[in-house]
């Protein structure tokens, strides 16, 4: 499904009538989430933060889904969907605090970076292990559900995380209880080196939900109108008592999977290039630009000022020290036991005794 | 008061909490009209509805995973794992998840789940219906471990379990579930986690057991006593955050230690325990510490008495580590 | 899909052309599968042996399929299919002597009854843990594929199965890397007390294969022919390169899910009753005599033999004695190891200590 | 001789398995054109094939349980799990299944699994690219614990690793992977398992270890030196099942024990070396056995080298254990 024409106009058949405003601030969105990106990007290369894992090129599929969703939803990330986080209202302070896992890290310093959360936005914490993030989306719904509130949950994952237990598990529970999870699958064409062809023997990922009887749509991840329309729509089923939906987002990785990844060696660049015609960002431009709401100028000014704002958090991240040692024993029980305190006091006095040393 | 074997201590304490609570449910395979192969859970479906207790399809992931999702939102589930030994395949959502959300948010997030399962031999179950597969979950930093050996301290224990803010793993020796029958209060009350008792007061060897295995140990305390051995026998009852300075004290006293349990030897945790009590108490040891566990094999089925710790091959533990 | 009809002739465009002598042949195996059951459930009930999980009703399903499979094909068992393996020709008193775990049991009494497995009749290890069988069907027939063999593989398991891990990642293996596999759902209504329909939202199981891009088809799991037709058309293809297929046979269990069981809490006799009027037995005996290759008498003479036989077999175990000690510290590893040679003294020391005691 | 680092002993250890034997297959995720993220199979899809460097769907339970089925057909697969924290969506395949194959059926069936896996801390890997799991299968009766800290053993405990007939776990220290080099020939050899290595011999205290944190050992050996204590200290290589006879004896000479591993202290291997220390050398034991190990936390990021039991962490235990 795609709603913005090549020339920019939209299918009228499909127009979700988004005001100006509100498209406008999506595709600022979408400017500033891939700012940053480039940002962090530089700065692993430069050695001053240990590692990156970005959205460039998904953009679309990321903030079209996140604004389709209401205050009250949650979101349940995989580990690119940090432009949904900050589409929330999320400080970037503190996601660039968490880049450098400093002491303004909200966890200290316990996590890679692009491991976030917040409660208060209604966003899960990301975690390594793929797959894993789903059950507990279908939970999340689940306890919403039998607590009588209306929230549905939307949780991201990717082409390779069909292949997971918990995919199985997730979908399976979901469509038997009819939980309101909106299952957003970015099919990006890769698992790292693996590409989607080789990840199943299926044309399509939408094509797995008919072994959960699970109702499937397949969108232009790389349209964010298309993806707003779809998701959306899950929304309201959701919330129509009509249980879970599974959309499957069209887009591409443009960049390697992570800093630590070099795609020339599993793709060719024809197929990047082909793949950056379809870049999310341009396109959604051209259409504000036809509807007269958007320029070059704009644009330039816009990138700048989110430029200026990540450097400005960057620079001050970069003057926070570590977190203190002793946060490496707290919070892994609701109130420390006698084996942590021995612990943590032996590392706190081999510390200690190591600077008297050096 | 009323009398109650195990089954119906952990039942009561599943019904009274459900009661108190509308954010506890109860979920797993055959749990609802089936009551539990165990018949642990019969009768709950028909107080509190097929929502609050609740059939899933055959998939511990989707029983650990789902669960982990509504503790996030707040609510207390009581996830049922069939058999011990067949936790594995969710094993994943515990290790990975469950043990590490508090940390890896800072607390924003906690996961108040309860894992109730089976475990353990002498049910004629063989290789995978026998297992104690405990020390896993001991190893896992972030989990809870309980193993209660009696009515009593299972319901009080159970109801701590559920009222914990972190994940439990109550793990419940189904080879006691109708052996006992004891005095169990109606209401709702708690035995405090990370408490060991002492069930026999002793002067000469320290023992620890828990689950099943502390009727073994205790038949051979009382058999030591015959031949002039005085045992302190302590049960564990929850095993990790694991209650030390009880075992620590009583080693000051007896300078001597037994450890017993189901699991095989190796990685289990009475290795763990020997070595906390090696670093604690080294000055005090006068014999080498010993442990009867199961052996370094799968379970068997025709020799499982012979492969668990029974009081026989307690008690020459008890006897020689008093006479080294 | 039915080729047995209700007057015992069978659907000329489906009949499989199988010989008189053939259908006879698995009729007495269906026969003997099942009064060997009804045997070892009167011994467990009079507790001579622990435990027994059957097939009563099931037999057309297990016994259909064993038939349909050549000499060189694998059958993975679940744990209700030692009536394929005997169809094989595997030992009855080994079977039996299994029954009891007594030193006449090939894995000296270390499983619990009704974990058969032999390498002779390419019939893989009966395991509890559900769904774990199913990825090592797979990995055998890539192994039989790698090394140009002509083999396939078909393994059996429940509808409760098809929630499991293992399930998903067996079937999308083998979609990928299209492998000889057969997969044989038997679908008998049942995962212990959860109805099939409580374990899935979709109306078939069949459904699930469209998540793999697998054929699939759904067959009366009552009718041998039926069963044997469907099977055979995998074998084919699997032979032919066309990788695997999904079979889901819907069938139902007549018994207990094992001898530990009590259905009567979750079901009603009415829909047990219903059932039992499609029991594969009578349907295929009417269709015999249809045949005129088939009797009261013989019918009884038949059910006597096999009785004699399995009584034969009780008799022999139930004199047999333990498995020796020793038993329990070898095949851990290939060579045992010091530490098992240490606990094996041990356990042997403290066996004859104890009998010097009593 | 050519030298070679640990990623490229490896990968020479699958190139000339592989060609020596075509039932030897590579598989897991990104194996092929990638090399694997560490590019420890670089190269090898180009030599001998998709079908033999298999690159999977991402599913460990399926890289595993078809493993196991190639197995027992009688080929000889090497598995590789990305990363051991990532080991546990398919340690169901490895509990339940290859580690009782050969028990369920009396031999009649094994399975000649190899499962590679890179582990351990110091490369800024956080909670999950950091783990070491290895007690868990130490725990399992029926599978095998390998873990190299060199090239040369690498290559030959990888060989012998795949020629066994026994699930095999080989742990790869992926913080060593190109740390250092040494000559390794070029040819097929065995470093035959369940044999430790005695590194550097010394008389006062008894250190043992493996894979990474060998080398913290043997710095703090070496400074110890300096302090006037003499280590001995041993290389485990195979953890399970481990040369205990190797420590004991040295035990019986020193009469002090110290072991250093990354895991979790708790139910991690330390804790099951020093109880059968103990009970082996209990009347030679003039110190309390020490254990220098990860906290009993998830693994850190920002404080990964105070979480890493590194060689000034080592220090202190060796001459507090010498001096006790
Ligand atoms: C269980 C597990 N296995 C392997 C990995 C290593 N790994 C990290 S990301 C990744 C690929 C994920 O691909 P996909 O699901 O398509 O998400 P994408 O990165 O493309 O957004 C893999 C294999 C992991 N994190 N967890
Ligand atoms: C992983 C796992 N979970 C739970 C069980 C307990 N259990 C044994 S059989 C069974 C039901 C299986 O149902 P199905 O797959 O339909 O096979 P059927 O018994 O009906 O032939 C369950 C839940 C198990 N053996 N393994
Ligand atoms: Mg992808
Ligand atoms: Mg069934």
């Amino acid at each position: 499904m795609q709603v913005i024409r090549d020339d920019g106009t939209l299918d009228p058949n499909l127009d979700p009538g988004l005001s100006v405003d509100q498209v406008v601030a999506l595709y600022k969105a979408m400017v500033r989430t891939r700012v940053v990106d480039d940002r962090l990007e530089r700065l692993q290369r430069q050695g001053r933060i240990a590692f990156h894992v970005g959205s460039l090129g998904e953009e679309a599929a990321i903030l079209g889904a996140a604004a389709a969703l209401r205050e009250q939803d949650w979101i349940v990330p995989c580990y690119r969907e940090v432009g949904a986080l900050l589409w929330r209202g999320y400080p970037l302070q503190q996601y660039v605090d968490h880049m450098y896992g400093n002491a303004g890290d909200p966890i200290h310093g316990r996590q890679m970076p692009d491991h976030t959360f917040s409660r208060a936005h209604r966003y899960l914490s990301v975690s390594a292990p793929i797959g894993t993030q789903i059950p507990h989306a279908v939970g999340l719904a689940w306890a919403a559900k039998k607590r009588g509130l209306d929230e549905c949950v939307a949780v991201f994952f990717g082409d390779g995380a069909t292949s997971a237990n918990d995919f199985h598990a997730a979908m399976n529970f979901a469509a038997v209880f009819e939980t309101p999870t909106i299952f957003l699958c970015r099919n990006n064409g890769y698992a790292i080196s693996v590409p989607t062809e080789a990840q199943t023997a299926t044309r399509t990922l939408a094509e797995k939900a008919a072994a959960y009887r699970m109702p499937a749509s397949r969108v232009d991840g790389n349209d964010v109108l298309a993806v707003w329309r779809a998701v959306r729509a899950a929304v309201v089923r959701a919330t129509q008592g009509g249980g879970p939906t599974f959309v499957e987002l069209v887009t591409y990785r443009l960049g390697g999977h992570s800093t630590s990844d070099d795609p020339r060696l599993y793709r060719d660049s024809d197929e990047v290039d082909s793949w950056a015609r379809a870049d999310p960002l341009p396109r959604l431009q051209k259409h504000l630009e036809h509807r007269g709401a958007w320029n070059e100028e704009l644009d330039s000014d816009w990138r700048k000022v989110c430029d200026t704002e990540v450097r400005e958090c960057v620079r001050a991240s970069e003057e926070k020290p570590a977190p203190a040692l002793e946060t490496v024993f707290s919070d892994v029980y609701a109130s420390q036991p006698a084996h942590l305190q021995d612990q943590q006091a032996r590392a706190l006095a081999a510390r200690d005794a190591d600077r008297e040393g050096s | 008061m009323p009398e109650m074997n195990l089954v119906q201590a952990i039942q009561n304490a599943l019904a009274v909490t459900m009661r108190a609570d509308p954010d506890v449910v109860v979920m797993g395979e055959d749990v609802g009209k089936l009551g539990g192969v165990f018949r642990v859970t019969q009768g709950l479906v028909d107080e509190f509805g097929a929502d609050r207790v609740i059939d899933t399809p055959l998939s511990e992931t989707g029983i650990l995973g789902t669960a982990i999702g509504m503790a996030l939102h707040g609510m207390r589930p009581v996830s049922e794992i069939q058999f011990s030994d067949f936790i594995y395949p969710g094993f994943d959502q515990l290790v990975s998840e469950a043990s590490k959300y508090r940390y890896r948010t800072a607390g924003e997030f906690h996961v108040p789940l309860v894992v109730r399962t089976p475990y353990g031999g002498g049910i004629r179950g063989g290789q995978y219906h026998s297992q104690s597969p405990e020390s896993l979950f001991i190893h896992t930093a972030g989990l809870k471990v309980v193993c209660p050996s009696n009515p009593f301290d299972a319901k009080g224990l159970l109801i701590a379990s559920i009222r914990d803010d972190d994940p439990v793993l109550f793990f419940e020796p189904k080879r006691v579930y109708r052996a006992i029958k004891m005095e169990v209060p109606e209401e709702v009350y708690e035995v405090p986690l990370s408490e060991a008792k002492v069930v026999r007061p002793g002067g000469q060897v320290t023992c620890v057991a828990w689950g099943a295995m502390l009727y073994e140990a205790y038949a051979a305390a009382e058999e030591a006593a015959q031949h002039g051995v005085d045992v302190e026998l302590i049960d564990l009852r929850t095993l990790w955050p694991v209650d030390l300075d009880a075992i620590v004290t009583s080693v000051q006293k007896t300078g001597r230690f037994v450890v017993v349990h189901e699991a095989p030897q190796t990685c289990g945790f009475g290795g763990e325990l020997v070595a906390r009590v090696t670093e604690r108490a080294f000055v005090h040891l006068q014999a080498p510490p010993r442990r009867v566990t199961g052996y370094d094999t799968p379970f068997p089925l025709t020799h499982e008495r012979e492969y668990l710790p029974l009081a026989r091959r307690i008690l020459p533990a008890l006897i020689e580590t008093a006479r080294f």
